[in-house]
């Protein structure tokens, strides 16, 4: 029996370091689609690692979460994102605040930190290596992402990154996972959170006739 | 049985609290038919000053009444509890509060009318009592939370008041600087009860007894500095004084009165009951500040109050002056504490806060007089009244008795406090061998330099606004103040004579006084044949009796009259015209002026006033005969200028760099996040 | 506290003052080879005002009229505290120095009060420079007074008066001596001498005291002209008893009163003596070069004070 | 016995019943007297509390000390007092045409749903449920914030969703590391996330966990409840707000946030020794002080920005005296969980210092 554990491990592992790379590929990445789209990838990773727990675990609820990810992260979020996108249409993203190998260098560095901070931590984890780390370094590099970049529909995305890794360590670190009532509320509070920022985004799209956050500094102190 | 119930104190304590609650609502309900509400409240006001007065009074009189805990409102939690304590130095503010109480309504009654058309009187008469309620509460509070909350609450409507007549600019600046400056004391206070509860571990004040031995030495002097700061900025000291010579004169007479007369005596009860009772046995040096401080605000004060024309502020800074005669009774008493010599510290305690309670009196009774004044002159300029004995006779012999008061002359109440005071700086001199000892002569010369100056201020003050001619039409038409105003005054005036004539009466009251806070009854020394003349501690000390010198007085009046009898029984008397050089008739415009009076004090002291004079002359054709001549003098305020102004510059250009932190964009304020969840992160590895 | 005492007090205060008075103008006249008026001229003046009538200015209230009994009775009271014959001063029980010191304020407020009520510029011009000077000559009076009091332990000046008047010759100690120098300039300040004020002028820019009583005639000029004289009396005997107080009578023997009394006189008229010859070799000061000389009196005051430790 | 649920349910069927009404007379009614009823239960559960120490519900799901007693009564006066002025106010917007009868029906709709989470916050016993109540008040508020659909409040509103939510998501992985600490050390299945039970197990949790767990809920929940560094949002959505929602916003749901922050706080001291936790609350007191940012805008126009900005300033002193009561509180309740009393008094004194 212990295979399948071993392999579930290893499996975990390597998707997490998947949702590290797309997370990567986001920083560099301009268009706002194929952003929209290597979001979706990483929740589907995520919603992967999920369904590998619960396997080897046999907890019923985090197939729960498994599912819930693939069809609100993976199917319903990246469409709705999408249709606004178009619905918009502006497709390119301009010069970000650092041009992309700077913010390369802070991503690596970013991952480091990562490590240092989750080190102690490591005997937690039950399956998958240093999946924590990843984690941490999903929320940080997320939060770059967030101040990096311009428009709003990516600020957006980069929340829901943030969220990513955080569902991770959640799901890394625990050995059940979270309580089931837990577990809801965070996912629609997360849902509801975009449904709310897609309506803003709409409506400064309206009143401001772009998308660019920048403009928005009429709140001086 | 009914007679000693109601003589109670505690009994007249609840009746008096009442009297004021019942007067603010009575104020508020009747507020649109302002005759009514005007009648109501003030005579509410009144009638709870009285039995304030006496509860006090009782209480005192009964001198070995244990301390009387009573229960106002029950314990929300076990840290607020609003409980009243009824000790001896409560009893004592107590009684100063309900004595000028109850003068300062009976005047109301009268001074309100002058409102009629223009503001609320019911709303005055509410805050008028509310801020009585205040600084009752204050004065019996008996936790630090309840104290504090009272004490708030007595700024607030202080606030209020002093800013009723809110539509000139001028008050609503001295309302705003008097509340921040008030603020800033009750922040010093918060912090000293937090000093105090972190080693006693409740906020009662009974728990606070004598805390100061267990505390470190460092902590003992933060708490003293904050009191002193906190009850020194509403007590009006110098360095804090700014607010109190702006905001007295803009508030209504009957108020500035009350601020004058009682709540400037807050910082004093306060400063009293936490350097004696609170803070145990004073190191030397508290003494001393506070007696330095008590000298340089005598002295400033009068100095610039010399230099002032406009009659309420003169008497503004005329407070400055006596606060700062009481606080050299209060240092020299630590002074004799921290020697251990507990029969002159009990003497000095009792000079300074009989001088409290004759201050109260007398400059509630001037700021009558004032308010008597302005009602019908309508204007608060020296310079443009004059001739007032004539048409306001009894207003003007109360200020007279207010001016001979406050001028520390005998027979009256301001003299015997100095005499108090003045016994036990001599008494002072042979305490220690240090040249500290020095301090006590310097400050009797002082506190002489400031009784001959208050003099000269007070000639000035009756001089111009009451004698010679009138300088202005409404000087002209001045008419005499209402009888309830002259019944108020009158009530004041009786108390100074009184005080001044009866000391020896007052002082046994101060026993459980000087009992509770230093341990030593001395009135019994203080007073030598048969309880009529007045003495110092020392077995060879002076004696003075105001009561002596006025019977003398009278038995000498006939003398005048027996040598006119002998020898100018046929002589006339005729009126004439004053001597004018041989000029037509002699016009008010040639009469002396406030400025001119203080002309030769402003060139002796020219380095602290450093005055400044404009003098622009409109001409025709040639600059010898000038068509207008306009005549500008300013003193410059130093303290104003020096400190207060350049701090505020200094404010605001740290606030404007600081401004620049909000920056509005989004991305500022991601990466301030940022920036502090990485920080947090190294530190907590 | 004897009731004759009282009145034999009030009675030498009442016929001596106008005698010192008119002793200096005598002498001052003579240094200034004049004739001057004859010495009791003062009593001739004081008479002839009694009966003279009175004008009242129109503008004047009933301050006016009140101000020359209370400088009047208020000087008599402060005598009455001072020991002139006895040590024991009639009314030493009612007040001591600091009495004294009020008293003669008390006056000082009412003859200001006074100059100002008629309303002409003299009269303001006199009160408020009365005003100011002595409020800075005060300060000085109260220390030199301080000084006297701390070595004899108590403000009561008949306690004072028996301490210097011990067996030890009290009189050259530096303290003593200083605290004497400095209530001498505070004498010419307060009775109106000439490098103060010129008591002998009506010209408006020299005279201060002069011009409060500008307005006053009859009955009431006599009681101001009283009251000062006799306050310059209390104000010299307080400086002659209390720093020389050789043949003071200590018992109210009639032997001991005579040899007193002629003492008494004796004295007064030498600082009369001391007072014309400062007069007649000085000229006015220039009004605000009065604080300088009154500060100078405030420092030998404060060395007095420190001499009475540093050299004892 | 049924006290902390009817608490929840009362203003969430006032939402609820306002989605139907048409007049603004009934809605505001409706606010009022759900409010009202919030205050009654409020007092009754406070005196319940101060007489026999914390109670909970429906197995352990809702639990109430004396701390989340006083909170409840805190917010329902508040939240009183806004719908009661809420009625006045927007009857004048209303007339003046600046805001349309869907957006004001969205107001009172959502005012509710906004209190019944705050209520949730301070009831939840698990910290899981509570995190996602202050998200559903975060989220509930936003919209509130973008009533006014002028440029500015539609700023302000995009800057507090973006700035709330990344908060919370650090909020959560804080949430989640402690819930890890809690399962590292007990064998069985599902260990229960309550706070209550927490406490009692709270020495033996791994200190290295909780440290991490109270950095980010510090940073988390610090920029809900405006602590300095990331209190740039909070003026301009205070003053872009209406002013009942602005009085809501500053009043009480900061001080919510400050309730959670206090949770991991009193976790933290419990676990670790005061001092790391304590110089952290610190450091957040003199971020706030040393920001004297009230100061930046004497001279700023808008009053309301004003009176938000000093909500740090008074927040510095708010935590200062939020945390003299709630060390009275946490006094009466540790001791009610039979901490030792050298522990309690040393915690006492540890909070004081700052």
């Amino acid at each position: 029996m212990t295979a399948p554990v071993e392999l579930g491990s290893q499996l975990i592992t390597l998707m997490a370091a998947l949702m590290l790379v797309v997370q990567l590929f986001m920083v560099v990445q301009q268009m706002l689609l194929t952003n929209i789209r290597l979001f979706a990838i990483q929740s589907l990773f995520l919603a992967g690692i999920a369904t590998v727990i619960g396997y080897a675990h046999h907890a019923t609820h985090v197939y729960v979460l498994a599912v819930l990810t693939l069809l609100g992260k993976v199917l319903l979020l990246p469409r709705l994102l999408t249709r606004l996108v178009r619905r918009i249409n502006i497709i390119q993203e301009i010069e970000p605040l650092l041009n992309a190998p700077t913010s390369m260098l802070l991503c690596g560095g970013l991952t480091l930190l990562g490590y240092l901070v989750a080190r102690p931590f490591t005997s937690l984890e039950r399956l998958g290596n240093n999946t924590l780390a990843i984690a941490m370094t999903l929320v940080l590099t997320g939060f770059f992402l967030m101040f990096n970049r311009r428009k709003a529909i990516t600020q957006v995305l980069a929340l829901l990154t943030v969220e990513n890794g955080v569902m991770l360590a959640a799901v890394a670190l625990t050995t059940y996972g979270m309580p089931l009532v837990v577990e809801l509320g965070i996912f629609f509070d997360v849902m509801v959170a975009v449904m709310i920022s897609g309506i803003l985004v709409y409506r400064i799209r309206e009143s401001f006739a772009s998308m660019d956050t920048s403009k928005l500094t009429q709140l001086k102190g | 049985m009914p007679s000693d119930i109601i003589l109670q104190p505690a009994t007249l304590l609840t009746l008096s609290l009442c009297g004021y609650v019942g007067g603010a609502v009575a104020g508020l309900l009747f507020a649109r038919h302002a005759k009514l509400a005007n009648l109501l409240s003030f005579s509410a006001a009144a009638l709870s000053g009285v039995s304030g007065l006496f509860a006090a009074l009782v209480f005192l009189a009964s001198a070995a009444a244990p301390l009387r805990q009573i229960e106002l409102v029950p314990p929300l939690n076990p840290f607020v509890q609003f409980t009243a304590r009824l000790d001896a130095l409560g009893a004592f503010f107590l009684a100063i509060v309900s004595l000028i109480g109850f003068g300062l309504s009976v005047y109301s009654l009268g001074y309100a009318k002058g409102f009629l058309g223009r503001k609320n009187i019911g709303v005055l008469g509410a805050f008028f009592n509310m801020l009585l309620l205040a600084t009752t509460l204050v004065f019996l509070a008996d936790n630090a939370f309840f104290f504090l909350i009272t004490w708030e609450i007595m700024a607030l409507t202080a606030y209020c008041l002093v800013s009723f007549e809110h539509e000139r600019d001028e008050t609503r600046k001295a309302g705003v600087l008097y509340f921040v400056m008030s603020h800033i004391g009750t922040g010093c206070l918060i912090l000293g009860f937090l000093l105090l509860f972190q080693t006693s571990g409740s906020y009662g004040f009974d728990t606070f007894h004598s805390i100061g031995g267990q505390m470190s030495a460092s902590r003992r002097n933060a708490a003293f500095l904050l009191f002193l700061v906190g009850f020194g900025t509403k007590a009006g000291i110098v360095p804090l004084h700014i607010w109190l010579p702006a905001a007295h004169p803009v508030a209504p007479s009957n108020v500035s009165a009350l601020m004058s007369g009682v709540l400037i005596k807050t910082g004093i009860y306060g400063m009293t009951r936490t350097f004696f009772e609170f803070l145990g046995t004073p190191p030397n040096w508290w003494g001393v500040t506070v007696l330095t401080i008590g000298t340089i605000s005598a002295v400033l004060g009068v100095l610039y109050a010399l230099m002032e024309h406009d009659l309420k502020r003169l008497l503004a800074y005329h407070s400055i002056e006596n606060i700062g005669i009481i606080l050299m009774g209060l240092g020299a008493a630590l002074m004799f504490l921290h020697t251990g010599h507990g029969l002159l510290a009990s003497l000095a305690l009792i000079a300074g806060l009989y001088h409290t309670i004759n201050h109260a009196a007398f400059k509630a009774l001037l700021f009558l007089g004032a308010g008597a004044v302005l009602h019908t002159t309508h204007t608060r300029n020296m310079e443009e009244m004059g001739g007032l004995a004539k048409r306001m006779p009894t207003t003007s012999f109360f200020f007279l008795i207010g001016a001979v008061a406050i001028s520390a002359l005998p027979p009256l109440n301001g003299f015997v406090s100095e005499w108090l005071t003045y016994q036990s700086l001599l008494q002072g001199f042979g305490t220690t061998e240090s040249l500290i000892r020095l301090m006590f002569p310097l400050g009797g010369a002082m506190l002489a330099l400031t009784s001959a100056l208050a003099a000269a201020c007070f000639v000035k003050a009756f001089g111009i606004t009451f004698l010679a001619q009138p300088r202005s039409h409404h000087a002209r038409q001045a008419h005499e103040a209402a009888p309830t105003m002259l019944i108020g005054q009158a009530i004041l005036t009786a108390a100074c004579v009184f005080l001044g004539l009866f000391p020896t009466v007052f002082l046994k009251l101060f026993d459980p006084l000087t009992e509770q806070l230093i341990g030593q009854q001395i009135s019994s020394q203080l007073t030598v044949v048969n309880g009529l003349v007045l003495s110092g501690i020392a077995p060879n000390g002076g004696t003075v009796s105001t009561l002596g010198i006025s019977l003398i007085a009278l038995c000498l009046v006939p003398l005048p009259l027996v040598l006119w009898l002998l020898f100018a029984r046929g002589s006339k008397t005729r009126i004439g015209a004053t001597w004018d050089c041989g000029l037509k008739s002699l016009t008010p415009q040639m009469e002396y002026t406030a400025t001119g009076f203080s002309k030769p004090i402003r060139m002796i002291f020219k380095t602290l006033f450093r005055p400044r004079r404009e003098v622009q002359r409109e001409y025709d054709f040639s600059p010898h005969f000038a068509r207008t001549i306009r005549f500008e003098a300013h003193v410059e305020e130093i303290f104003e200028t020096r400190i207060y102004r350049p701090m505020r510059i200094g404010i605001l250009r740290l606030s404007r760099r600081i401004r620049a932190l909000q920056a509005g964009s989004i991305q500022a304020y991601l990466i301030y996040i940022f920036v502090t969840l990485l920080l947090l992160l190294l530190f907590a590895l | 506290m004897s009731l004759p005492g009282i009145l034999l007090q009030t009675l030498l205060l009442l016929l001596l003052a106008p005698l010192v008075s008119g002793c200096i103008k005598n002498w001052k006249a003579k240094l200034q080879n004049r004739r001057g008026p004859r010495v009791w001229q003062p009593y001739f003046d004081i008479l002839k005002f009694l009966r003279k009538d009175m004008i009242i200015s129109e503008h004047a209230s009933r301050v006016f009229s009140f101000a020359p009994h209370v400088v009047f009775l208020t000087s008599l009271l402060a005598g009455l505290m001072v020991p002139m014959v006895t040590t024991q001063a009639p009314l030493s029980l009612f007040g001591g120095m600091l009495a004294v010191i009020g008293l003669l304020a008390l006056g000082r407020f009412f003859l200001a009060l006074g100059g100002l009520d008629p309303g002409s510029a003299f009269g303001g011009m006199g009160s408020s420079r009365e005003m100011s000077l002595s409020a800075i000559a005060e300060p000085a009076l109260v220390l030199a007074i301080f000084t006297v009091a701390i070595t004899a332990g108590s403000t009561d000046l008949s306690r004072v008066v028996a301490a210097t008047h011990g067996p030890t010759l009290k009189l050259l100690n530096p303290a003593h001596l200083m605290a004497f120098a400095a209530l001498f300039i505070v004498l010419l300040a307060e009775t109106g001498r000439i490098p103060v004020d010129n008591p002998a002028t009506h010209l408006e820019l020299t005279m201060i005291h002069e011009a409060m009583l500008l307005e006053y005639s009859g009955r009431h000029l006599a009681f101001m002209e009283w009251g000062a004289s006799i306050k310059q009396l209390v104000l010299m005997t307080l400086l002659v008893n209390v720093f020389f107080p050789i043949g003071i009578a200590t018992d109210s023997s009639l032997a001991a009163l005579a040899v007193s009394l002629s003492a008494y006189v004796l004295k007064l008229l030498l600082l009369s003596a001391i007072i014309v010859l400062v007069e007649t070799t000085n000229a006015k000061l220039r009004l605000f070069r009065v604080p300088d000389l009154l500060s100078a009196a405030f420092v030998l005051a404060t060395l007095a004070l420190l001499s009475t430790f540093l050299f004892q | 016995m049924k006290l902390l649920v009817p608490i929840l349910i009362a203003p969430a069927t006032a939402g609820l019943a306002c989605l139907l009404v048409r007049s603004r007379r009934v809605m505001a009614a409706l606010g009022i007297c759900a409010f009202l009823t919030t205050l009654a239960m409020g007092v009754r559960l406070l005196r319940e509390v101060l007489a026999h120490g914390a109670i909970s519900e429906c197995y352990e799901f809702f639990h109430a000390d004396a701390l989340s007693a006083w909170m409840v009564l805190l917010i329902s006066t508040v939240s009183l007092g806004t719908s009661l002025y809420a009625g006045r106010y927007f009857q004048r917007d209303l007339a003046a045409k600046i805001i349309t009868p869907g957006r004001m029906r969205e107001f009172f709709v959502l005012t509710p749903f906004f209190a019944a989470g705050m209520f949730l916050v301070v009831l939840s016993n698990s910290l899981g449920v509570m995190w996602a109540a202050v998200e559903a008040t975060a989220l509930s508020s936003v919209l509130l914030v973008a009533i006014y659909n002028r440029k500015t409040s539609l700023e302000a509103a995009w800057k507090y969703v973006i700035l709330g939510s990344l908060g919370l998501g650090l909020a959560l992985l804080g949430t989640v590391y402690v819930y890890a600490a809690a399962c590292k050390n007990q064998s069985e299945r599902l260990p229960s996330f309550n706070w209550s039970h927490l406490m009692t197990v709270a020495d033996q949790l791994d200190p290295g966990l909780i440290k991490l767990a109270f950095v980010l809920a510090l940073v988390g929940y610090g920029t809900k409840a405006g602590l300095a560094p990331m209190h740039s949002w909070l003026p301009d959505a205070h003053s872009e707000a209406p002013s009942p929602t602005s009085a809501m916003l500053s009043g009480v749901s900061l001080k919510v946030a400050l309730y959670a922050l206090l949770r991991f706080h009193i976790l933290a001291t419990a676990c670790l020794d005061s001092a790391f936790s304590r110089s952290l609350l610190l450091y957040r007191l003199w971020a706030v002080l040393y920001v004297p940012r009230s100061a930046v805008h004497f001279g700023a126009a808008q009053p309301q920005t004003d009176a938000c900005l000093f909500k740090p300033r008074t927040r510095g002193s708010d935590l200062h005296r939020h945390c003299d009561e709630h060390i009275r509180h946490h006094l009466r309740r540790v001791v009610a969980h039979g901490l030792s009393c050298t522990d309690e008094a040393s915690f006492v004194h540890g909070c004081r210092k700052y």
